[in-house]
């Protein structure tokens, strides 16, 4: 099983290798949203410095939002879902692995190149620091509940922005709280609260996205 | 070993068959015929687990079919499961990684060759020509001797002459190993099998 | 002349060319660079009103003029190809981005370091470099696009598309300081400030900027080779070129 | 050609009715980020007002790259594409009709619910008003320049972050036009400076964009 | 009518043929044979006017393919170009439509009923089976009886016998009213025709 679940890990990633650029654009994307906001909002410093972290999650939210259609939907396209579903694989395991290395594609490299957004915005060097960590305790939650939303629109024509319908309101409470630790932060107040509570809802989503998922994928090919 | 027992699907609150019974035993190949929409593609994919029947059910070596039963059967269905970014040898591998199947190096060009797209072997899969995508699906056939029971949904539609032969080879070889076939085709393809039966789909 | 010219349209007459061009434009490239810094870090005198940091403009300006001009030439030679289906233009244009997108990114960082001095902020969302922001991301949209096609005829045609629906932007960046009264100030209100330095000044830019034209050449030249033989790499004169090797 | 366009139109809103939802949920997706921001920035009524115009221009603009993706892809995959190519119709009128269809299904809903959300930020009447005006300029530029977008990027794996990449650098005049025409209206400056603005790129974007979209089609199918 | 002159085709940088001439006459029948990912699909795109050849020209009534040329062919491609959202018969009225054919209500039932599908006609084509998909992309034949030039490739995979004999059916009498009809099949289906010729794809 470890086993399997590596090498559908490997596999992903190599794929997105290949698709040269797949996980350049993520980044790129979140970049350039990340950037829309002064333009659209207006420059001063310190409304900028006050906003920085909820911009800065709120793009990489709608980073994972775009880039969670692609999960399942290629493979569901050219049989290669149903082919895992009749394999002797677990789908359980098939589902961990392909969430695992979405976040390697998209949340991993959304939270390191965070703290460089952060420095255009004007944070101080410990506020850089808290907004890394909570994306790096928040963005397995997108994957992670993310795959069961991406499950549960398969083959839906419009899925794309149902998916978000479906998922936002979900990825909120970390929003919330990802943004907080930050702001939290600014104003000299510990985030440490809303870290845990970050990882809370992290341990919370990987027993139910999972799950789901694999319910949704049954359903979905029926 | 698989059979099915008054077995009955729906699709879109329609019945497509019911009462269906058919047992299959070691060394058999069962074709699945009928007129377009009658009800082919549904029996295999309930055969293979993947629809739900209305009623009735799919046994395998005595049990319902289960976990247990997925690391015994091969489907091939109507898509060929081949990834465009991925060469075709790669596509090979993975599919028969996730088969749990052996994946040497060597095993794999043996298949691609027995296929006749050994010479492909390192294209991508996306400049593949359809004839030549459905080949590399197929290619898992040729790994696949340990796993008793094919169900291929026409493996033979887009595939040319000298490919037809091929694939009918492989199932016969894998009949005559006491390997279990089920498959749908339109074209009548001959295979050598000692028990080979058919049924017709909705007369 | 023109059955000359098109001789070395060709990727095979093209490639021996360019090998030999390369170190010309190199040289002359570090050559020009090194007198033009010779002029800007000792030559022209400090100015009065803003100190040493006003000598980022030798490397600000020269950056920001090529970032716009090579984007011109890179659709050129991409609307080329469009249109007349030559091999060697999408490769051209190709080989052209990466600097220009450099170029561009030098511009802006420079210009950001200079608006801290000058303006008290590294960054104000004015016309002229919100323009040019937008050209850094029409060359990293140009690339991306281009490595996310594999087949390079088509990935040639599609980058031709955007480059040239690109080329609007450029006179908005030239022209955003006089249709909107922005932030950014033009050099003329310096030169006309202190006409005793601007001679010096000018000397330097041009330097500088002459450096940076034959760098563009170089580097264009030696990545057009590197692209040659990736693409032809199964043609028969780049197996004999590599056997020979 | 004038009944090909009337035909291809009502054909794709026939088919955004079928794909039931297909509008509702770029609508609900707009409506979603519009109220994130608040949550992630906080919420005084000063800087929110400030902020309205462009959080509902960035809102907008993220709905279309959503929806951007599929105004080629379904019927590239399913050979449409293919047979409108190889039909009589002018392909320009092709993609004209499906620009249009587009700005009917997204820009003009989006457009007409904004000044709901900018009541929710507490924009006085004149602004909003504005901000309709500035949406029912600017949004036909996301469907003409978008589809030469998504044109670009068919049948490009990860084409949807691709396209995001392609297109929203190209709005950033649209998004820095229409909000300012509505921030100024905030401080009592005429906006129709930038209104004219914003027409102007309309004009220019519309020769623009169906002529791109149009090769960028021909290239894609080769 | 229709002729091609050292047409040549390229697809990642190998040739797939080269200096290909053939020319059809009213009533002409040509047939492409070939292995699998020999050329076939290509062929036929580039005489459509899809795919740009390497080399040569596709000439229609002497002048070059174009927006005229447009109007007097029929392609019909691998995929089906139907939408799973719409039903068989609003398929059928967009794809004549947009190719002007005429699209009367009582002429897209006739058209369905030629190809064995009018019982169909209202069920979204979500729900058609593979075979079933198929003919609702061919029943736009029944429809072109006044487009000159048909472009076939592969129009009797994934059918049943019955269908088969319907779309030869409406081959032969396209041919016998002075149409034209280009196809590939890897199937040796008997049409009638006047002046038949087939070619080989490489060898
Ligand atoms: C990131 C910020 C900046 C960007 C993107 C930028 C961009 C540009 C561009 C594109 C040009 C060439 C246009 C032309 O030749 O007319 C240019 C020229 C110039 N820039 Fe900047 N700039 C920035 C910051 C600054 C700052 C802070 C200053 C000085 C206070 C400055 C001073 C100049 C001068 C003097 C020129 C020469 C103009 C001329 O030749 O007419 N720039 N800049
Ligand atoms: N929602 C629905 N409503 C009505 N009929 C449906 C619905 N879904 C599926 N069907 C019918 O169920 C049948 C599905 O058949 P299936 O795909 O198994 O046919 P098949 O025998 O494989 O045909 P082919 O030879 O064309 O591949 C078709 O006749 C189809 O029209
Ligand atoms: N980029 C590429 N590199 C190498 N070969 C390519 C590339 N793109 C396409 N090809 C080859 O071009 C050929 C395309 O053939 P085409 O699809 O026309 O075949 P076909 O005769 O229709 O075959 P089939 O009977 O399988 O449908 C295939 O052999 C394919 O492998
Ligand atoms: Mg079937
Ligand atoms: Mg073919």
């Amino acid at each position: 099983m470890l086993q399997a679940y590596a090498f559908i890990v490997r596999r992903e990633l190599r794929l997105a290798l290949r698709r040269k650029g797949d996980v350049l654009n993520v980044l790129v994307f979140f970049i350039v949203v990340a950037s829309l906001f002064p333009l659209g909002v207006g420059p001063e410093p310190g409304q900028l410095r006050a906003m920085a972290a909820g911009v800065v999650w709120i793009a990489a939210l709608l980073a994972a939002v775009l880039s969670l259609p692609r999960l399942f939907a290629a493979d569901h396209a050219d049989g290669t879902l149903e082919q895992m579903l009749v394999s002797p694989q677990p789908l359980l395991v098939i589902v961990l692995s392909k969430a695992s290395a979405h976040w390697l594609l998209t949340g991993l490299p959304l939270a390191l190149t965070a703290p460089l957004i952060g420095l255009q915005y004007d944070l101080p060097t410990d506020a850089l620091g808290v907004l890394l960590a909570s994306l790096l305790i928040g963005t397995p939650v997108l994957s992670l509940l993310g795959s069961a939303g991406a499950a549960l629109t398969l083959g839906v024509h419009g899925g794309g922005a149902l998916l978000g319908l479906l998922v936002l309101p979900l990825f909120v409470p970390v929003l919330v709280f990802g943004a907080g630790a930050v702001t939290s932060t600014l104003i000299g107040i510990n985030p440490s609260a809303h870290l845990s509570l970050l990882g809370a809802f992290l341990a919370v989503s990987s027993l139910i996205g999972p799950w789901a998922a694999c319910a949704a994928l049954r359903v979905a090919l029926d | 070993m698989l059979e099915t027992t008054a077995l009955a699907c729906e699709r879109g609150g329609m019945r497509l068959f019911s009462d269906l019974g058919v047992a299959l035993q070691a060394g058999g190949l069962l074709r699945v015929r009928g007129n377009n929409g009658s009800g082919k593609t549904t029996l295999l994919r309930t055969l293979a687990g993947l629809t739900r029947p209305a009623a009735g059910s799919v046994r395998w070596r005595g049990e319902p079919i289960g976990d247990d039963f997925r690391r015994e059967m091969l489907f091939l269905g109507h898509a060929a499961a081949v990834k465009d970014e991925m060469t075709v040898s790669e596509n090979l591998e993975f599919s028969s990684r996730i088969s749990c199947l052996d994946v040497a190096e060597s095993k794999i060009r043996d298949a691609l060759e027995c296929l006749g797209i050994v010479r492909l072997a390192d294209l991508p899969a996306r400049y593949l020509s359809q004839g030549q995508r459905k080949r590399a699906a197929l290619a898992r056939l040729a790994l696949s001797a340990s796993v008793p029971l094919w169900l291929l949904d026409e493996p033979f539609s887009a595939l040319d002459d000298e490919a037809i032969a091929r694939v009918s080879a492989l199932c016969a070889a894998h009949l005559a190993a006491g390997g279990m076939v089920v498959l749908t085709s339109h074209q009548d393809i001959p295979i050598a099998a000692a028990d080979a039966r058919a049924i017709e789909m909705r007369g | 002349m023109a059955s000359r010219l098109l001789q070395f349209a060709t990727p095979q007459a093209f490639f021996p060319l360019a090998g030999k061009l390369v170190p010309w434009f190199s040289v002359l490239a570090g050559a020009l660079a090194l007198a033009g810094l010779y002029v800007a870090f000792l030559v022209a005198p400090t100015d009065h009103q803003q100190g040493e940091s006003y000598r980022i403009i030798f490397i600000h300006v020269p950056a920001a003029w090529m970032s716009m001009f090579l984007y011109v030439v890179m659709a050129g030679w991409a609307g080329l190809g469009l249109a007349l289906n030559t091999r060697l233009s999408g490769m051209m244009s190709s080989a052209i981005a990466p600097t220009g997108a450099m170029f561009t990114f030098v511009a802006l960082w420079s210009g950001a370091l200079w608006g801290r001095p000058t303006w008290g902020a590294y960054w104000v969302w004015d016309a002229r470099l919100t323009s040019e922001l937008v050209l850094l991301f029409l060359y990293l949209g140009f690339i991306a696009l281009k490595s996310a096609i594999p087949d390079p005829v088509r990935a040639d045609r599609a980058g031709a598309i955007l480059a040239l629906v690109g080329v609007v932007n450029v006179p908005i960046i030239y022209f955003s300081v006089q249709w909107w009264n922005t932030l950014h100030q033009g050099a003329s209100v310096s030169l006309t400030r202190a006409p005793s330095m601007a001679a010096a000044m000018l000397l330097g830019m041009l330097l500088m900027a002459l450096a940076a034209w034959m760098y563009s050449i170089a580097t264009a030249l030696s990545r057009v080779r590197s692209i040659i033989l990736e693409r032809e790499r199964d043609a028969e004169w780049v197996r004999m070129q590599r056997s020979a090797a």
